[in-house]
């Protein structure tokens, strides 16, 4: 199966990225630009899905500071562009 | 885990005994609104009110002719001259890097910095002294290293200050409680030096920096289940995240507003947040201070008063501004991207009030919070037995001296540090005259760094502390340290101006810990005394614990000189063929808490060499003196591994062999570590010095003990950490 | 001759950049938020970590009001220099070509290395010793030179690359051991080396300085005194 | 508009992160994964979804070496874990 994990700053942790994205955007002409959060992704083949969640919570991502989800990827990337 | 039947009150929840609970209703005759109760329970904390640690350190000597601010303030300061304060600290962040390495260490290194900008000080350097686990066996050990290391480099690297030098040790009882000091230095114009006290009732309070989340509240977190309702507790975020972005931003802005005169005062704020910040400010100046927490810009809804009071949020100061002048400090901060918040002003009370609105959250006098918590005296107990176990033999004793050797320079820790510096940016402000590796001491110049051919005056900076000695004799080994830092100070040309400390010990509630901790006192202070220098600086951090016991007594020394030329800076490695080697110093070493000791599968027991601060002292004279004159052109103080991990270091680092003659009895793997030097340099220019050997040819050769290839040397120092970090 | 050095929220070493041109000429700092160039003969976009190198490294800087003015000033033919992060951010604003992509370690990584000069008759290596290798330092964490094979090819042929490191010295996987590059007209060069870290004996090095005299030369030979 | 860019090395560009992550698997016993990759997510708010291809291009991906997708997200993360 290719798996997709999103992982994100875990709500009301400080998300120093986010932050500065946010703050930058208006002066370099984005506006209108809210609640950016940055986090990461990792796209993989496991062989064994029920495994995942154990391979996020030990290896993929830091369960202290970071929320994460699952998501199935159908062969190829669903949406496209570029 | 209590229930209803059996609660637990508050105040133990929050870490106060029934008896300074009793304390707190004494001294307010009422009880304590719950803002109140978590504010007094952090200022009434070991790491806030050094209860267990601050009649001890009253005895350090503090005094010196150099010294412009002493402990007490964020930074010690001494003068380094030409109108210029250096002001350094050493800090741990044990606790927290045991949790989250990476984070840990970052906020470590972004902390101690602040300290040193709240005096007004630019931080110019800094250094890190990591204590971890063995890493050959404990992946977690391996784990906490490349997390802390990654971590320290991220915040130095990216807030543009450079991390000149460290220290790492490995030990089984670090095992699940890491050491993380960090110390920084600064440079600061005696005009821009600025100190804590609020002052000038009417004046503003003005919060500058990140905004206030719920970051650190950790512990005081029992009153929110209790004021919210079960359940939230647990979500509670307690990890903080360091941002040197938002710190770098910071920086320069606090050193603007100082600049341009706009402050009264300046702290910044730390552990236990607004609540310790505010009222040692408002303690120090004998003021009062009204705050209204509905002005702090939060970064999460809904925070209740103590959230905001105890919060530690990174990245904030907090100054004092007079009201007229707070648009401009707002304007600055602005230039910056700092957000500047006035959240109060001073008063003439002596009260600290927290206001929600129109609501009191809080109403204690300032000295409840600062002053009144007990200070206990301590029960120190020699052990009967040693405290720590042996380890596994790990080089067999049946080795030749070749081996033996190769064995201890491939030991985790003697073995080189490249892994570790190579991940840290030692060079950025264009300081740096010697960087890791390169000499015992890092030196950085004063001035802008564009006098070339003309006189450079320096400053230098080690800091030392080996756990294994002072776990054998708490006084010598905390006394070695000093030596050791004074001994690398001088392998440079530099002279010490002041130190700084970090005392790491576990709980000092048993007396045998208590004891290593007296002990250690007593130690630095015998040394400081012998060398006359001051102590302007430090911290304690306690309760260093894991399962099998207390970690090794760790307290580790900064220390900071200065040299008056840069161009005499003597480097470690031999520098010409031919050039004689000289052995400086009195030199009785012995095996006991040595590394081969350790490797050998002794526990850190049994006596160490006596001292002799006179000897030692002219010894350093003597190093120091040939650097300045030119005559000496490498100098590398004795330490870890003996005469013969010395000799094979100047070797390495020269990249070229020396064949040395061993004195009569001297056993070239033993220590006394601070005391004497292998310094080499033209036969003429070493005249009265005992020479004992000449550098040149492609191998170290100890007597008849030992003959081996530099390249194999190098090798067996190179390989040691690889694949750990 | 007058440099100019640019300044981000979180430039590092602008002041070791403006000290190693105070060496050649005069060196004034041009702050981010500000459209002017206070008549420069030579920008510097220096090294650091301009907007915490979050997002991506150089993202956000390029759109700093004074990177436009930057832009015009290359444009114009003005010599711009871009060190490490400077270096990104002008790959990142496309005045350079190609990317900076993680060292393969993906660790910061300081080191001293030795660089070979591959061309030494442009506006910035004009004056290296020629055949002469330079010890410079490199530190950073995002510094492998990456472009796509016809890219790299075209480059080459152009005689774009003017920098690179020395056999064994690469420390980043950088294709080709490309560590300097210029753009095609020649007067935007970014490198991830430091050479305002080697213009002082004290400190290590003084093989930098001939990346700023270059520069020095270069101007005094455009504009008669 | 909430919305969510994901950001993936473009193919054929060494992905140590990626690398990384599939050498440190088989080491905490995880077996039989293969393939992984490591972007970048962006979560933010945009008045004028419009925009966000031009953000993408400029702002968000470096597209000489990303690529990228953008995905709403209805109020809340689609699926869930942790
Ligand atoms: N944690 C560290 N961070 C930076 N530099 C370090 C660190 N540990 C060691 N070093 C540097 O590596 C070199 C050798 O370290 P070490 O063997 O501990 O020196 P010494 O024997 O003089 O105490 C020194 O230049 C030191 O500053
Ligand atoms: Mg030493």
């Amino acid at each position: 199966m290719r798996a997709r994990v999103l992982v994100k700053p875990k709500a009301g942790i400080l998300d120093p990225q986010g932050q500065a994205v946010e703050r930058a955007l208006p002066a370099l002409g984005f506006d209108g630009v809210h609640n950016v959060h940055v986090g990461r992704l990792i796209d993989l083949d496991v062989e064994d899905p029920g495994r995942l969640p154990e391979m996020c919570e030990r290896l993929l991502t830091n369960p202290l500071i970071e929320d994460y989800e699952i998501v199935e990827v159908a062969g190829q990337p669903q949406g496209s562009a570029a | 885990m209590s229930n209803v039947a059996d609660p637990v009150p508050r105040h133990r929840e929050l870490g106060l005994t029934d008896a300074e609970y009793e304390l707190i209703l004494n001294g307010l005759r009422r009880e304590p609104s719950p803002t109140e109760l978590a504010m007094l329970s952090l200022m009434w904390s070991e790491h806030c009110a050094y209860k267990h640690s601050k009649k001890l350190l009253r005895r350090l000597p503090t005094e010196g002719p150099h010294v412009l601010m002493g402990p007490g303030e964020n930074a010690g300061v001494v003068d380094v001259g030409g109108g210029f304060g250096v002001a350094f600290k050493v800090e741990s962040h044990n606790h927290p890097s045991a949790v989250e390495p990476f984070q840990g260490a970052a906020t470590g290194v972004g902390g101690i910095l602040r300290d040193v900008f709240a005096v007004g000080a630019r931080p110019i350097a800094v250094l890190d002294s990591l204590r971890f686990g063995e890493p050959a066996q404990s992946s977690r050990s391996r784990y906490l290293l490349e997390r802390a290391v990654a971590g320290i480099g991220h915040y130095g690297n990216s807030i543009g200050v450079p991390t000149v030098g460290g220290e790492i040790y490995f030990e089984p009882s670090y095992e699940q409680n890491c050491l993380i000091n960090a110390m920084c230095l600064g440079l600061a114009p005696h005009d821009r030096l600025i100190r804590s006290a609020a002052a000038g009732p009417g004046n503003v309070l003005v919060l500058l920096g990140a905004l206030t989340g719920r970051d650190g509240i950790g512990g005081a977190s029992v009153l929110a289940s209790a004021e919210l309702g079960e359940g939230d507790a647990a979500k509670r975020p307690s990890v903080q995240i360091g941002d040197p972005f938002a710190e770098k931003k910071l920086l320069e802005c606090c050193l603007e507003l100082l600049d341009s005169e706009l402050l009264v005062s300046l702290q910044d704020l730390g552990a236990a947040g607004l609540t310790s910040s505010a009222s040692e400010m408002a303690a120090k100046g004998g003021v009062g201070l009204d705050i209204d927490v509905t002005r702090v810009p939060l970064r999460e809804a809904g925070m209740e008063p103590f959230e905001i009071m105890v919060s530690e949020s990174q990245e904030r100061m907090l100054c004092v501004v007079e009201p007229g002048r707070v648009s401009e400090v707002i304007a600055v901060c602005e230039r910056w991207e700092t957000l500047a918040t006035p959240i109060g002003e001073v008063t003439e009370t002596g009260r600290m009030l927290v206001r929600a609105g129109r609501e009191i959250a809080a109403d204690l006098p300032v000295g409840i919070l600062v002053d009144d918590c007990p200070l206990y005296d301590l029960e120190p107990a020699p052990p009967a037995a040693g405290l720590y176990p042996p380890g596994p033999v790990r080089l067999d004793p049946s080795l030749g001296g070749g081996e033996t050797l190769l064995g201890l320079l491939a030991s985790a820790n003697i073995a080189s540090r490249r892994p570790v510096f190579e991940q840290y940016d030692p060079i950025v402000q264009s300081r740096t005259v010697r960087r890791p590796d390169q000499a015992d001491a890092a030196v950085l110049m004063l001035g802008d760094g564009d006098g070339d051919g003309a006189v450079r005056p320096a400053l230098a900076v080690s800091i030392d502390g080996n756990g294994r000695r002072v776990a054998c004799d708490p006084r010598t080994g905390a006394a070695e340290a000093v030596l050791e830092c004074a001994a690398n100070l001088a392998c440079v040309g530099a002279e010490p101006l002041g130190l700084t400390n970090c005392l790491n010990f576990g709980n000092p509630e048993k007396p045998h810990v208590a004891w290593q901790l007296v002990e250690a006192v007593e130690g630095i202070t015998e040394a400081c005394l012998a060398l006359g220098v001051p102590v302007v600086g430090g911290n304690v951090s306690l309760y260093n614990e894991g399962p099998g016991g207390p970690i090794l007594p760790t307290p580790v020394i900064g220390m900071v000189g200065r040299l008056p030329d840069a161009r005499r800076a003597a480097q470690t490695g031999f520098a010409a063929a031919g050039d004689a080697i000289a052995l400086v110093g009195e030199f009785a070493p012995l095996s006991a808490g040595s590394e081969l000791a350790k490797l050998r599968g002794h526990p850190p027991e049994g006596a160490l060499p006596v001292l002799d601060f006179d000897a030692a002292r002219a010894a350093h004279a003597t190093v120091r003196d040939g650097i300045r004159s030119g005559a000496l052109t490498s100098a590398h103080d004795i330490a870890e591994g003996g005469l013969a991990v010395a000799a094979a270091e100047c070797c390495i680092a020269g990249r070229i062999g020396a064949v040395l003659r061993v004195p009569a009895d001297l056993d070239v793997f033993a220590e006394a570590p601070g005391r004497a030097f292998l310094v080499s340099g033209p036969e003429a220019a070493l005249e009265g010095l005992p020479i004992i050997g000449r550098v040149g040819g492609p191998a170290l050769e100890l007597g008849d003990v030992l003959k081996v290839a530099v390249s194999e040397l190098a090798e067996a120092r190179e390989r040691g950490l690889v694949g750990f970090v | 001759m007058k440099f100019g050095i640019v300044r981000f929220p979180g430039s590092c070493d602008e002041v070791d950049a403006q000290l190693a041109c105070a060496r050649l000429g005069d060196a004034v700092i041009l702050w981010h938020a500000e459209r002017d160039l206070r008549g420069v003969d030579a920008v510097v976009v220096p090294g650091g970590f301009s907007y915490g190198d979050y997002l991506r490294v150089g993202a956000i800087a390029r759109f700093a009001p004074v990177m436009g003015e930057v832009a015009e000033f290359a444009r114009a033919g003005g010599l711009v220099l871009g060190i490490c992060n400077g270096f990104q951010v002008l790959c990142e604003a496309g005045l350079l070509p190609g990317a900076l992509l993680p060292n393969p370690s993906l660790r910061f990584i300081f080191r001293q290395v030795e660089l070979e000069v591959a061309r030494a008759d442009t506006p910035f290596t004009r004056a290296c010793p020629p055949g002469q290798r330079l010890s410079i330092p490199v530190k950073h964490t995002t510094g492998r030179f990456y472009a796509p094979e016809p890219e790299l090819r075209r480059l080459e042929a152009a005689g774009q690359v003017l920098l690179r490191y020395a056999p064994g010295h690469n420390p980043n996987g950088s294709l080709r051991d490309i560590a300097g590059i210029s753009n095609a007209a020649g007067n935007v060069f970014g490198l991830m080396p430091h050479p305002e870290h080697a213009v002082d004996p004290l400190t290590g090095s003084v093989d930098g300085l001939s990346i700023f005299a270059s520069i020095r030369d270069q101007v005094a030979d455009r504009v008669p005194a």
